[in-house]
C-alpha cells in the first residue's frame, strides 16, 4: 500500500506492465528523456532502454500508424497523445485501420494498442490542451475506451488495458495528474476493467460521470446530502463498452439521472445514456435523464473555462431540475 | 555514406535514370549496378507468373462485368512491376500491398479466389496476413506505409536485422502509388524510417495516373528523388521490365536487411487499364498515351526475348497458355461458389474479446431475423 | 421545372452558384478533367476554367487545409471529399481549424467553406465507401451540418450552404445520386436551410430520418398505413443545428417517435434526438424515442450491407415495439 | 530551371553551406548570392527591432513566473530570425505564424500586449488578421503551412503574381519549427504549393529542438533539403545573423512574387530557453550546449559591428534601452489591466449566423448565471 498521485500510479502501473511483458512498448513524443509533459513516462526510458520507450517524430499518425506495425509484430505498442486536442491528426490511422483491422482480418489481425490521451481541462492551458474527444471513439466500433478518475483505478486499468487484446484508448484526466493522492494497494484484487462502479451510495437522483467529474459528482452528492438529499454516484470507468448495469439498477430506485462531463453536451456520452436508459427504464423515471456537460461551443480561453466546464452548481441545479418535471 | 549499389548520397545523386536490363523490344542491356544473371529456369518462372496474373486480372474484370464482383482494380500493364517485386522477397520478408497488389498477392501464393471474394464483397480479405507474410488490402491510400514502417521497427526490435544470416534478416516491402504519395501519412513513414533506419523498401508504382489525374499534379519532378527530401537513396527502375525490377528490389531488399535503411524504389510504368472497373478513361485521357505504352508492354518483350534467345519453345508457351486457362476456369468456378457471409457473424467480429453489449445486439439481430424465417 | 436525378440537381445548383459569385471555387480529387467519380462536378471545369475548378493532389489534410486559406483570402471553397470513408485524413484540419478559426478570432475570420460528402451504403462498395460519419461532426461545435435527401432540396440546399458565412459539412446520400429523379423547380421559392420538414403527415407514431433514409421511412410509412397505422415523417435536413420544432410539435401529438439513420446506433444523431425529445416532451411520450441505425459493428462486407442497414422491417418492428410499452 | 540567386536545381545543389553575413564576432563577411548594402539607420532598426523583442519576451517570462500568464513561449535566441524574415516583408505579404513568432508579430504591428492577452487566457488571438496580414498563432503544429498554402493559391487567383508591379506582387510566409517538419499537414504543404507553383515560403526556424527531443529525431539530413524531395529549392541561412536571415527571405520573397513558386528557408538557430514556461530544459540537454550558442547570440553581434564601425554610439544605444524598459512597464500595466472575457459571449462567437439552438443554451446559462447573481 502506497500513497501516490495519479501519475505516479500511472508510471507505476506502466512499468508493471513493460516488466511482466518485454514486448511492452511505448511510443509517442517527449516520452524518452523528458518522460512525457507531465511525468507519466518518468524513468522508464533510463531502465527499459530507447528500443522499448521511444521518442517519435512529431507525426501523430505517424505514431499510430508504426504503432499498428509494431502490433502487427507482435508488439503492444502503448502510444501517448501528448495533449488531447492533437489526437486529430492521428484519427484516420484510429478510426479507420485500429479500430477496423480485427474485423476486416476476420479476427486473424489483433491490434493490442493502448492509446492514452490526457483529457479534459482545467489546467489553465492554451488552446487544444483541453479537449474531451471521447464521443467520437465510442462511436466508432471496434474501439474500446475506458477513463481512469483515481490513483488506484489508474494503476490497475493501464495493465488491464495493456493486457488486453483489443485497442483502447485510455483517457487520463489530467487536471488530477498531480492533486489526486490515495492510496494504491498493487497486490489488491483488480476489479474487471469493463464494469463501472458505484462509488456513493444514495437513494433520491443517480449521478453518472467518468475521469475528472466524478469528483465534481462526489463533492456535488456531499453538498446535496447537507440539504437532506440523498445522490447516488456512479464512476462509469468505461465507455465502450457502456456498462449500464448499475445505472439502470441505481435509476430504477431512484428515478432521477443526472450524467455529468466535460465533452460538449450534443452527442456527448450523456446523449447515448439517455437514450438508453430512457430505453430501459422507461417507467421508472420521474424525470427524463439530464446532462450537464461542457457548452457547444469550443472550448473557451482560459479565464473563463470554470464557466465552461461542469462544476457543483450545474449539477446541483440539474438535480434540482430533475425533481420539477 | 556512400553506397557501393545504389550510388552516391542523396545530394549528388545522377540525373533521373531509369534503370533498365531488358529492353521494350526485348534486347537484354546492362547496368553497372544491377547486372544479374538469370537463369532460363528463372525467366520461364518470370514469364510464366507474369502471363498467369494477366489471365487472372482479365478474368476478375470479365467476372465484374458479368455481375459477379462488385469491383475490380486491374493491374494491367503493371505485371513486371508486380512480379519483379514480389519475386526478389525472402520468405521471411513482409509485404504491405494496397489494393491493386495481385501479382504480388500472387507471389506470395495467396489464392487468386480470396482477391475475388474481397472484390465480391464477401469479406475484406480473407487470407492469413501472418501465413503469407503479406497484409490485408489497404484502400486508405497509403495508410499501409506506416504499418510497413513500424513492422520494419518491430523487426529490428527482434534483432533480425544485419544479423549476416540471410535465413533470418528480414525487410518489409511498402507498396504505393503515384497518388498516394502526396498524403501525409506517406511522407511521415519517410520520417520515421529514416529516423529509426529502418528496413523497410518504399515501391511506388508509378502508373502516371491516380483516377483521372495525371502524375504532373503529385510532383514536379520525378518521384524516385521524394526520398533525398528525407536522406536515403531513390532510385527509378523500368516498371514494365520484370529483370530490372527484380533486381532492383532484391539490392533493395537486402541493402535493408542489412541494416541500411529504408530506400525508395519508384517503378515507372503505366496502368493500361481503367482505374476500377467503373472507371471510364476515355474522359480524361487519350488513346494515342495507351497506344504509345503498349508498345512498352512488360510480358511481350520477355517473349520476345525467351524465343529469340532460344530459353522457351512453342511448348512451355503452350503450357503457360493452359495453366492460364485453367486458372480462368477455376476462377469462374470457385468464385460462384462463393459463400456469403452471415450477418450474425459481424459481431465477433469487432473484437478479440467479444462485449457484453454486442453480445447482446446480436442476440436482438438474431430474434428479429428469426422472427421473418417464421413468417416466410 | 425540370426533371432530374439528385446528382444532376447538385451539379445544377453548383453551377448556379459559380455564376452568381466568381469566389466560389471547387476543389477535390477528380472533381476536373473528369467530373468527379460521381459526376457530380461534370462540366464545370471545362466552363470556368481550373483556376474555379481545382484537381488538388491526393491529400485530404491538404484539401481542406488549403482551402482554409483560399477562404481566409477571400475565396468561398466547396471541397469535394471524394468518399465517406476518406474525409478522416482531414479530420484535424475540420475539427482544430475550419470549425474553430471564426471562435478563436472571435469572428474576424471566417470560413465560408463546404466540404461535400458523398455518404452512406447501399451501393455494394468495398470498404471505406459506405459510411455515415456525420455524428463527429454535429458534436464538433462551429461546424454546421446539413443533408438532402431528394433533388429539389439538393439543388436549393447546395447553394444555400455555399452562400452560408458560415462552415458547412454537405452531406449527400450517394445511392439515391442517379436514383432519385424528381422535378426541380430551379425558381421556386427556397426554404430556409436550418429547418427540418414534415414529409408526411400522420397521428400514431412518428418516423425522424435524413439522406438516405427518408425515403425508407417513407416507404415504412405506406406499409403502415395499409395496416391501418398512420406514421408522420420528418425530414430533418438540418442536423447542426438540429431543428427539432417540428418533431416536438410532432411527438406530442403522436407520443411515439422512432429515429432512422444508417450511422452505428451508439451515439449516432438518434442519441441526441432522443435525449432532446424525451426532455422537451417528457410528459407526451408513451414510450421511449427507439432508434434505427447501423448496427454497432464496422460496415460490413456489400454482400451483407442490406441486413447492416436500416430497412422497412426493421423501422416497423421499432414502431411496433413503440406500442409495447 | 537553374535559379540566378539560389542557384541550380535540387538534384545538383551544393553542400550544406549556411548563408551568413554577420559572423559571430561581428564581422561582415560576403555571400555571392546575397550580398545586399545595408544602411546604417537600417542596421540600427535591426538592433532596436531584436533589442525590443528580447525584452518583451523577458518580460513576458517574467509576467508569467507572477502568475499573471498561464503560459508563455520564448523566443529568446531567435530574434534575428524572426527580425530578419518579419522586415523583409512587403505590406502586401500575409504571413502565417506558429505560436512563437513574438518577433515578426512585432514586425507586422502586433501589439505586444496581444500576445499577452493570449498566454494569460483571455482570448485566443486578439489581433485583426487582415489588418496586420499577420494570421493568428496556430498551436496544432504544422497546420498553418497548409493555409499559407492556400492563401498564396488565393494570391495567384487574384492575379497579383508576376504583375511586375512591387506594389501589388504578394507574397506569403509559412512559419514553422524542426520538430513541425515530421508532420503530415507540413509535407502536404510542400506538395500543394510545388504543384500548384504557389507564392508561398517556408520559413523553418531550426531551433534544434522539438521541446526535449533533438533534431536529429526529425532528420538525419539537414532539414533546408527535405524540399529537394518536392522539387523546389531549399536553403539554409545563419538564423542568428539577422542581416543574411534578411537578405535571403527578401529574395525568396521577391522570387515568389515573381512567380517562380515556393522555396524552403531553414533558419538554423538554438532556442535558448526552454520549450515554454512549464519545460525544464536541464532534464534533456548539457548547459555546454546552451553556452556554446550563447557565443552565437545574435543581439551581440550586431552591437560589436555597430561599434567597431561608428555606426551606433552610447547614446543610441541608451536610447534604445530605454524605449525596451518603457515597453516593459507599459505590458507589465496592460497585462494587469486586461479585462477577463465574459461567458456570456460565448454563443456569440461560434458562428457568423448564431443558431436558435446556441442562443437558447445562451440563455439558460445567462439565467443560471443570474440565479447566482441574486444569491450574492
Ligand atoms: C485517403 C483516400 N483518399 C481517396 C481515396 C480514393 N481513391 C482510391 S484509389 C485513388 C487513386 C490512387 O492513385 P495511386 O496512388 O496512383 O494508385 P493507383 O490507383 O494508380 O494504383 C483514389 C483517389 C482513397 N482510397 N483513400
Ligand atoms: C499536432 C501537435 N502535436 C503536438 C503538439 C505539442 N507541441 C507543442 S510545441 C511542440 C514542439 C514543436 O517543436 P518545433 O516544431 O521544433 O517548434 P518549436 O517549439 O521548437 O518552436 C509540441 C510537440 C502540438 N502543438 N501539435
Ligand atoms: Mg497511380
Ligand atoms: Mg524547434
Amino acid at each position: 500500500m502506497t500513497t501516490m498521485t495519479l501519475a505516479k500510479a500511472l508510471n507505476a502501473g506502466l512499468r508493471k506492465a513493460m516488466e511482466d511483458d518485454d514486448k511492452v512498448v511505448i511510443m509517442g513524443e517527449d516520452v524518452g528523456t523528458l518522460g512525457g509533459v507531465f511525468r507519466i513516462t518518468d524513468g522508464l526510458q533510463k531502465d527499459f532502454g530507447d528500443a522499448r520507450v521511444i521518442d517519435t517524430p512529431l507525426a501523430e499518425s505517424g505514431i499510430v500508424g508504426t504503432a499498428v506495425g509494431l502490433a502487427m509484430r507482435g508488439y503492444r505498442p502503448v502510444v501517448e497523445i501528448q495533449f488531447d486536442g492533437f489526437v486529430y491528426p492521428a484519427y484516420d490511422q484510429i478510426v479507420c485501420q485500429v479500430a477496423k483491422l480485427h474485423f476486416r482480418s476476420q479476427g486473424r489481425v489483433r491490434i493490442p494498442m493502448v492509446i492514452r490521451i490526457p483529457f479534459g481541462g482545467g489546467i489553465g492551458a492554451v488552446e487544444h490542451h483541453s479537449e474531451s474527444p471521447e464521443a467520437q471513439f465510442v462511436h466508432t466500433p471496434g474501439l474500446k475506451v475506458v477513463a481512469c478518475s483515481n490513483p488506484a483505478d489508474a494503476y490497475v486499468m493501464i495493465q488491464q488495458a495493456i493486457h488486453a487484446d483489443d485497442p483502447v484508448v485510455f483517457l487520463e484526466p489530467k487536471r488530477l495528474y498531480h492533486s489526486a493522492k490515495a492510496d494504491v494497494d498493487e497486490s489488491a484484487p483488480a476489479a474487471p476493467l469493463w464494469q463501472s462502479r458505484v462509488v456513493r451510495p444514495g437513494s433520491d437522483a443517480t449521478l453518472v460521470a467518468y475521469g475528472p467529474t466524478v469528483s465534481t459528482c462526489l463533492d456535488a452528492a456531499t453538498v446535496a446530502a447537507e440539504e437532506g438529499r440523498s445522490l447516488e454516484v456512479i464512476d462509469l470507468r468505461t465507455l465502450s463498452p457502456l456498462d449500464l448495469v448499475p445505472v439502470h439498477e441505481s435509476v430504477r430506485r431512484t428515478g432521477r439521472l443526472v450524467v455529468v462531463h466535460e465533452a460538449h453536451v450534443t452527442l456527448g456520452v450523456g446523449a447515448e445514456i439517455a437514450a438508453r436508459v430512457t430505453e430501459e427504464c422507461f417507467h421508472s423515471l420521474e424525470a427524463p435523464v439530464l446532462r450537464v456537460g461542457g457548452f457547444d461551443t469550443p472550448y473557451p480561453p482560459a479565464r473563463i473555462e470554470e464557466a465552461f466546464l461542469p462544476d457543483l452548481d450545474r449539477v446541483l441545479d440539474a438535480v434540482d431540475r430533475t425533481f420539477g418535471f | 555514406m556512400t553506397d557501393p549499389v545504389f550510388g552516391p548520397a542523396p545530394e549528388r545523386a545522377p540525373d533521373p535514370e531509369l534503370v533498365q536490363l531488358l529492353t521494350p523490344e526485348g534486347e537484354r542491356v546492362h547496368h553497372p549496378g544491377f547486372d544479374a544473371d538469370f537463369s532460363a529456369e528463372q525467366l520461364r518462372g518470370f514469364y510464366r507468373d507474369m502471363v498467369l496474373v494477366r489471365r487472372l486480372d482479365i478474368e476478375a474484370t470479365a467476372l465484374q462485368r458479368h455481375g459477379e464482383l462488385g469491383l475490380w482494380a486491374q493491374l494491367l500493364g503493371q505485371e513486371a512491376a508486380q512480379i519483379g517485386a514480389g519475386r526478389a522477397l525472402a520468405p521471411q520478408d513482409y509485404v504491405f500491398p494496397t489494393y491493386r497488389e495481385h501479382g504480388v498477392a500472387w507471389c506470395r501464393g495467396v489464392d487468386p479466389v480470396r482477391l475475388l471474394a474481397l472484390f465480391r464483397g464477401v469479406d475484406q480479405g480473407s487470407w492469413d496476413p501472418a501465413e503469407h507474410n503479406f497484409g490485408l488490402y489497404t484502400i486508405v491510400i497509403g495508410a499501409q506505409t506506416l504499418h510497413a514502417t513500424g513492422y520494419a521497427m518491430g523487426v529490428q526490435r527482434d534483432g533480425l536485422v544485419g544479423t549476416g544470416d540471410p535465413e533470418r534478416d528480414t525487410a518489409v516491402v511498402a507498396h504505393f502509388g503515384d497518388g498516394a504519395s502526396s498524403q501525409g501519412d506517406v511522407n511521415e513513414a519517410f520520417v520515421f524510417a529514416a529516423s529509426f533506419n529502418a528496413p523497410v523498401v518504399f515501391f511506388c508504382q508509378n502508373n502516371q495516373w491516380a483516377i483521372s489525374e495525371p502524375f504532373e499534379r503529385q510532383s514536379r519532378i520525378p518521384l524516385y528523388r521524394r526520398s533525398h527530401g528525407f536522406g536515403f537513396p531513390g532510385i527509378r527502375v523500368d516498371g514494365n521490365d520484370v529483370l530490372a525490377t527484380y533486381a532492383v528490389t532484391k539490392a533493395a531488399l537486402q541493402r535493408a536487411r542489412e541494416g541500411q535503411g529504408p530506400i525508395l524504389i519508384e517503378a515507372y510504368t503505366y496502368r493500361m487499364g481503367a482505374h476500377t472497373t467503373t472507371d471510364d478513361p476515355t474522359r480524361y485521357r487519350l488513346s494515342d498515351d495507351v497506344e504509345h505504352w503498349k508498345l512498352k508492354d512488360p510480358i511481350a518483350r520477355l517473349e520476345v526475348y525467351l524465343r529469340r534467345n532460344g530459353l522457351a519453345d512453342d511448348d512451355f508457351l503452350a503450357e503457360v497458355a493452359a495453366e492460364a486457362d485453367a486458372l480462368g476456369e477455376r476462377m469462374r468456378r470457385e468464385c460462384h461458389a462463393l459463400p456469403d457471409p452471415s450477418p450474425h457473424d459481424l459481431w465477433d467480429l469487432v473484437h478479440a474479446e467479444k462485449t457484453a453489449e454486442l453480445a447482446a445486439q446480436q442476440a436482438e439481430y438474431d430474434a428479429h431475423a428469426a422472427s421473418f424465417e417464421e413468417v416466410s
